[in-house]
């Protein structure tokens, strides 16, 4: 029963590792937090997109309504004195909250359709919602939010800061970790076989007894939870403002299915992998040849897709299936 | 009272008409063998008593329950098990893993924690004996493997009722024996009413089936014990309609 | 928001003012909705045939963009000579993207249907990118306008509204008149049909991918003699994400379904916004926007066939 | 081993004497950090900018001969980073400059937004933070204490263009203001709004349109209805193409058009050709203007730094490349100027000695006029309006500045296509 949830082990031991490189090699912490960024944003996009097969191109709504829930709580509380952590913290629900209340109109909607249809519907809804803020001047409409200073009110500059600095990117992990261990739990119960037989063939599953519509949901709904609390900790904290053009910005969703694609679709591990490829590589090249790292990054996506199409961690997993390295360590 | 009973079933798509006010009963346990040439509607009828779709016209029975417009998903745990003309396998997983997915969501589903599917999984493919198979990616399957590994899943649904789609349709008449008899020897014990459903009249149907049922453009042409349908001159001519064809 | 103008409009009547506005808008949108629609048939021609999203349709439209640029600013000709080329173009970028990785991803699922196109966008843009620079370029067609009384339209976008009209129309008979043409429609319709019709289907998805790009770039050089500023390598976004609503519009996948849509869409975005602009405090043409996606998810719940089809 | 005590001995008392001498002399030198924007999506202002403050650190050691402390001439250094245009990447090189290498100063990267990330950082480590690329205003309203600005806010941009149509033409009286839909266009537009209704202007239009339109036919047609006398707007690059060009579509005739951003680019013109001319846009400085020490002396101001060409000439050398300076390089380079200035006048490179100084400071360069008021908001510098005049940026406002006559009214579009240009 306890090996049930031995191949937790080594997505522990990732972040452990990436961290203790962040605070022990100076001028490190900055590119570990990059990191850590986009393993999250696989790891939460993974539970819906790995595990479902659909493609959500509005995925990053979901940060945006993260971003904006943190905003808005940091910004309308900060006259209260002497609770700092408790908005803090309420602002983290108010993120869960918004993004579950998003995710359940997507899902209502977008959910009855499949393939194209439901990626095009979820750009629809990214890119509508996104404008509906603008227009009808939502939220301060394009002017957005800023609240440095509200956040200075509440907890102090000085906590402010390392909020900032540190301690943003400390909730990115403790995110990224409960969402790898929601995954492991869904993969371990029948949540997962059902995720996997509707992935498979939707049809056959209905026909095997498994409510499709349910799980497809509950998936949907626990990843755009997660994204919200990233938007809340990696966007609003890290950042104390908000720009509706900056956290509706598509590109963040391709990254984050390229990730998830990379490390391998639908397994725990891949997210890490994902994300640790793509954002050294992202980095370095930008290092090493700036302003062309998406000439080179493009034709190499292509050629991934093509020819590994199950992704780093999706390959090994095949060919290690029923293997004991399998059961503990790639899932 | 019958397990499955269809009263005055009828299903359009657009103009022209699949199913044509049909009355059928299947009996618990029982072998009942459907057999009709291609278009007769055969396939309409499976997807109808599984819910795949909802008839237009018609009443259909399960254990007595009005299941005419109930969702498929919902259908499975009442005992309606499905094999399919095309396997349909969840490509990605083992063998082990398809079945066990039919364990967990079939009529025994809501009382098994994921342990006890994989349980009855094991059992299924010991007693089909294909442990050699057990590990294997069904991507990797060969299409009559496919075809077992679809029945294995079935079984282990644990179904009062199991559709099958042109079951053994491309195995050699070997295996087909094997199969006929292990399915009897299955069903017998665990009181599976098999529908079994082919486009021609071959010895295993005859075998298998106590009771046949022909179809012939939607609609029920003979419905007699297997015996008397085979002789029966209806079933001839629709059969020597087609016999030119091959 | 009090700002003098709505009390001006409204001291002038809504009906004189407003009416001949939204006249106007609708005539423009009329003819640029014409050239959209002409730009999304390709992506509803591939989706049709090969079941593929292109999403990145915009840099498509984009090369098409360069094409008119450079006939015009480096040659001096006539953005028109451009068609052929654009289109002659097209073709051969439709046929090496198709080769080279649309044929080994026909089974695949979305996730890398869609992130294949995508990174294909990327690359075309990155490349204009590397040879143009991102500046923000244009060209400056000098041509005489006409005065409608409602609105002004220059001769340009009027050669872009004729163009478009001719080769949808040119498609349309290429499709119901030619064998070719047939053979697309019926994989269109019924792969496993068309298959059995012994046409050769591989052939044709690598004809229509062709195809598709082909007048998707050809759109691009008819979108510049309506808009002749603003090209640089990232203007395709904005386009991919209209060419969407507009193929929803027309059933996805059906080309002059797609045409027709162009012209729905055009209407729409013109028209709301004289509407919207009634109402205070809001920021019109970000309504618009929103307007269009919300018609968007509609039409994909209720008639997913697109608003011209009979059920 | 005995020599080596007695060395440590001797180095100890020579440590005590010199410090019993002065604390202050221990100061060898004065570091500026940045935390560039050398790639991404800012990366050609970023590079003008690195090329105007080392113009201007090599004027102040060459030229000026350092910074004059405690009677001393102290050499300016200069630590700078990639960070990429990436909000990710300034935080934590802001941490670096600070803590690492002990900067005294840290200039703010590109963008309100970036400026913005950075801010916490060296506020908590009690850093002064100089912002030359964020024109947002709201940075200001954060209660930051040790964040000054030498870009003019972005509330102030259109005020010169109203002071000068409401100069030269007291008939013009019907503005339109059609910005983008962006963070810093909208502050720019409300800025304008509340300086022409202060000058006695009738706001007959105010639109926005979102970011990436491909299409502004119908707010245009919207606009022309209201028949106004100019018109104020801009955003970003593309959209003030696509706006000329639609209003030249539109027949749409105003004696004056002003675009942000967009409007002083070459590539504007370049797309536009002559539909472009007598079209004007301000900007925070152009090779050109005319700010000299006679001008500074006029206006009472004390001058410092490099002439105009000195900076140029300066600036190619620093690039190595032959590059006219734009406004991102001057004022950054006179970023670094207003500090020197600082830091001689509070004679110590003590933090808030030297904010206070800054909040006293006022003087011209060849960026024009420095001052901040007391939340570090940029108040002393005016910019200038540019206006296209035969296919040449002409700087036509403000007087002091000027490089030409403003050509009014902008002729139409009909004269434009047949050739006319906006030449006096």
């Amino acid at each position: 029963m306890k090996q049930k949830y031995y191949p937790y082990i080594p997505v522990l031991l990732a972040y452990i590792v990436l961290f203790l490189i962040g605070k022990g090699v100076s001028g490190m912490w900055q590119l570990m937090s990059m990191l850590f960024f986009y393993c999250a944003l696989g790891q939460a996009f993974n539970i819906f997109l790995g595990m479902t097969g659909y493609v959500d191109f509005g995925y990053v709504a979901f940060l945006g309504v993260g971003t904006y829930g943190m905003a808005i709580t940091i910004s309308k509380l900060s006259h209260i004195q002497g609770y700092g952590v408790l908005i803090i913290i309420a602002g983290f629900f108010l993120s869960m909250f918004m993004a579950t209340l998003l995710s359940l109109a997507v899902g209502a909607v977008a959910l009855r359709l499949r393939g194209a249809y439901f990626a095009i519907a979820t750009i629809g809804v990214n890119e509508g919602f996104r404008f509906l803020i603008e227009g009808a001047k939502i939220w301060n409409g394009s002017e957005g939010i800023i609240f440095m200073s509200d956040l200075n009110r509440v907890i102090g500059s000085k906590t402010a800061s390392s909020l900032c600095t540190f301690w943003a990117d400390v909730f990115v992990v403790i995110i990224a970790l409960l969402a790898a261990f929601v995954t492991l739990i869904y993969m371990r119960s029948k949540i997962g076989y059902a995720l996997m037989a509707l992935r498979e063939d939707e049809d056959a599953a209905k026909v095997m007894g498994i409510n499709v519509t349910k799980y497809k949901i509950i998936a949907f709904i626990t990843s755009a939870c997660f994204a919200g609390l990233l938007g809340a900790s990696a966007w609003a904290l890290k950042t104390p403002y908000v720009f509706p053009p900056e956290v509706f910005e598509i590109h963040y969703t391709v990254e984050a299915i390229i990730i998830v694609l990379l490390g391998g679709a639908g397994t725990l591990l891949g997210p890490i992998v994902g994300g640790l490829v793509y954002g050294l590589s992202k980095y370095y090249l930008s290092v090493i040849i700036p302003g062309f790292q998406l000439l080179i990054f493009a034709p190499i996506v292509i050629i991934i897709i093509i020819l590994f199409p199950e992704g780093i961690i999706g390959m090994i997993k095949k060919g290690t299936k029923g293997k004991w390295i399998k059961r503990y360590i790639i899932y | 009272m019958h397990l499955l009973e269809l009263i005055g079933v009828t299903k359009r798509f657009g103009g022209l008409v699949a199913i044509n006010k049909i009355d059928m009963k299947v009996n618990e346990g029982e072998f009942l063998g459907v057999v009709g040439p291609n278009g007769s509607g055969k396939t309409t009828l499976f997807n109808l008593i599984n819910g795949v779709y909802f008839p237009d016209e018609g009443k259909i029975l399960f254990n007595g329950k009005d299941i005419t417009r109930l969702a498929p998903y919902r259908r499975a745990p009442l005992g309606i098990g499905r094999t399919f003309q095309i396997p349909r396998p969840f490509l990605s997983a083992t063998v082990l893993e398809n079945v066990a997915v039919g364990a967990m969501f079939g009529r025994m589903g809501s009382d098994l924690n994921i342990d006890g599917a994989f349980e009855i999984a094991d059992q299924v493919i010991n007693r089909l004996n294909f442990q050699n198979l057990r590990d294997k990616i069904a991507s990797n399957l060969t299409p009559i493997e496919k075809k077992m590994m679809e029945i294995a899943r079935a079984l282990a649904m644990k179904p009062l009722l199991l559709l099958m789609d042109e079951a053994m349709a491309g195995m050699h008449p070997g295996s087909i024996n094997e199969m006929v008899s292990f399915l009897k020897q299955v069903a017998v014990e665990e009181k599976i009413a098999v529908v079994s459903m082919v486009e021609h009249i071959m010895r295993a149907v005859v075998e298998m089936a106590e009771r046949v049922v022909v179809l012939h453009q939607g609609s029920i042409i003979v419905d007699a014990p297997t015996k008397d349908a085979l002789t029966d001159p209806k079933v001839i001519e629709v059969y020597l309609g087609k016999a030119s064809e091959e | 928001m009090k700002s003098p103008l709505r009390g001006g409009c409204f001291l002038k009547g809504m009906h004189g003012m407003i009416g001949n506005q939204i006249l106007g808008n609708l005539l423009q949108g009329v003819i640029l909705g014409t050239v959209y629609g002409m730009a999304t048939m390709g992506l509803s021609l591939i989706f049709g045939v090969l079941k593929v999203v292109n999403v990145g349709h915009g840099a498509f439209i984009m090369v098409g963009a360069y094409c008119a640029l450079l006939f015009f600013n480096s040659l001096g000709l006539n953005p028109i000579f451009a068609l052929p080329v654009a289109f002659f173009l097209g073709g051969i970028l439709g046929l090496f993207f198709y080769y080279s990785a649309m044929q080994r991803l026909l089974k695949a699922p979305e996730l890398s249907t869609l992130l294949a196109t995508f990174s294909i966008g990327v690359l075309l843009e990155e490349v204009v990118k590397l040879i143009f620079g991102s500046e923000f370029r244009g060209y400056n067609w000098m041509v005489d306008k006409v005065d409608l009384g409602l609105t002004i339209i220059p001769y340009s976008k009027i050669y872009a509204f004729l163009g478009s009209i001719l080769i949808a129309l040119a498609l349309y008979i290429w499709f119901n008149k030619t064998r070719a043409g047939s053979a697309v429609r019926s994989v269109v319709e019924d792969e496993e049909g068309a298959r059995v019709c012994g046409v050769n289907v591989r052939s044709t998805y690598a004809f229509s991918f062709a195809l598709g790009i082909a007048i998707t770039v050809l759109s691009g050089v008819l979108l510049t003699m309506f808009i002749p500023v603003g090209i640089n390598p990232y203007m395709g976004g904005g386009y991919t994400l209209k060419a969407f609503v507009i193929a929803v519009l027309g059933g996805l996948a059906s080309p002059y379904g797609a045409f027709f849509g162009g012209l729905v869409f055009g209407l729409i975005e013109n028209g709301s916004y004289t509407i919207f602009a009634l109402i205070p405090g809001v920021e019109p043409f970000a309504l618009t926007r929103f307007f269009s996606f919300v018609i968007l998810l509609l039409i994909l719940l209720l008639r997913p066939e697109g608003i011209l089809s009979k059920r | 081993m005995k020599r080596a005590n007695l060395l440590m001995v001797g180095v100890l008392a020579l440590f005590l004497i010199l410090g019993s001498v002065s604390i202050s002399y221990a100061i060898s030198k004065i570091v500026i950090g940045h935390p560039a924007c050398l790639s991404g999506k800012y990366a050609k202002a970023g590079e003008q900018a690195i090329g105007g403050i080392k113009a201007c650190i090599n004027w102040v050691n060459d030229v000026y001969g350092g910074v004059k402390l405690n009677g001393k001439k102290v050499p300016l250094e200069y630590k700078y980073y990639d960070c990429e245009s990436k909000k990710e990447v300034v935080t934590s090189l802001t941490g670096r400059l600070i803590t690492v290498d002990r900067v005294n100063v840290v200039f703010a990267p590109y963008s309100s937004g970036l400026t913005l990330r950075g801010a916490p950082i060296a506020e908590s480590h009690k850093m002064l933070y100089m912002d030359h690329g964020g024109a947002n205003d709201k940075i200001f309203a954060q209660g930051f204490r040790y964040v000054v600005q030498t870009i003019g806010p972005a509330s102030r941009y259109h005020e010169g263009t109203l002071d000068m149509i409401h100069k030269i033409d007291p008939s013009a009286k019907r503005v339109a203001l059609a910005y983008e839909d962006s963070e810093f266009a909208k502050r720019v537009m409300e800025g304008a709004e509340k300086h022409a209704k202060a000058l006695g202007f009738k706001i007959v239009f105010k639109r926005t349109y979102p970011k990436g339109v491909t299409d502004l036919t119908p707010l245009l047609s919207a606009l022309k209805a209201t028949r106004p006398d100019f018109i104020l707007g801009g955003g970003h690059f593309e959209d003030g193409q696509l706006f000329t060009r639609q209003m030249a579509d539109l027949d749409i005739n105003v004696k004056a058009l002003s675009l942000i951003a967009s409007a002083t680019l070459p590539a504007f013109y370049e797309a536009l050709t002559v539909l472009a001319e007598g079209v004007m846009g301000p900007s925070h400085w152009e090779y050109g203007v005319k700010y000299s020490k006679a001008e500074a002396q006029k206006l009472g101001l004390p001058w410092i730094g490099p002439s105009q060409d000195e900076f140029v000439s300066l600036f190619k050398k620093a690039v190595g490349k032959d590059m006219i300076p734009d406004y991102h390089a001057a004022e950054a380079g006179a970023q670094v100027l207003a500090y020197i200035m600082a830091v001689e006048r509070a004679n110590s490179v003590d933090l808030d000695k030297v904010r206070a100084e800054l909040g006293k400071l006022k003087f011209m360069s060849f960026y024009g006029g420095w001052d901040i008021d007391d939340t570090g908001l940029q108040v002393g510098h005016s910019m200038v309006d540019v206006q296209w005049q035969g296919g040449k940026r002409i700087i036509v406002w403000p007087e002091e500045a000027q490089t030409g006559k403003l050509y009014y009214p902008m002729p139409t579009f009909k004269e434009k296509a047949q050739g006319k240009k906006a030449i006096p």
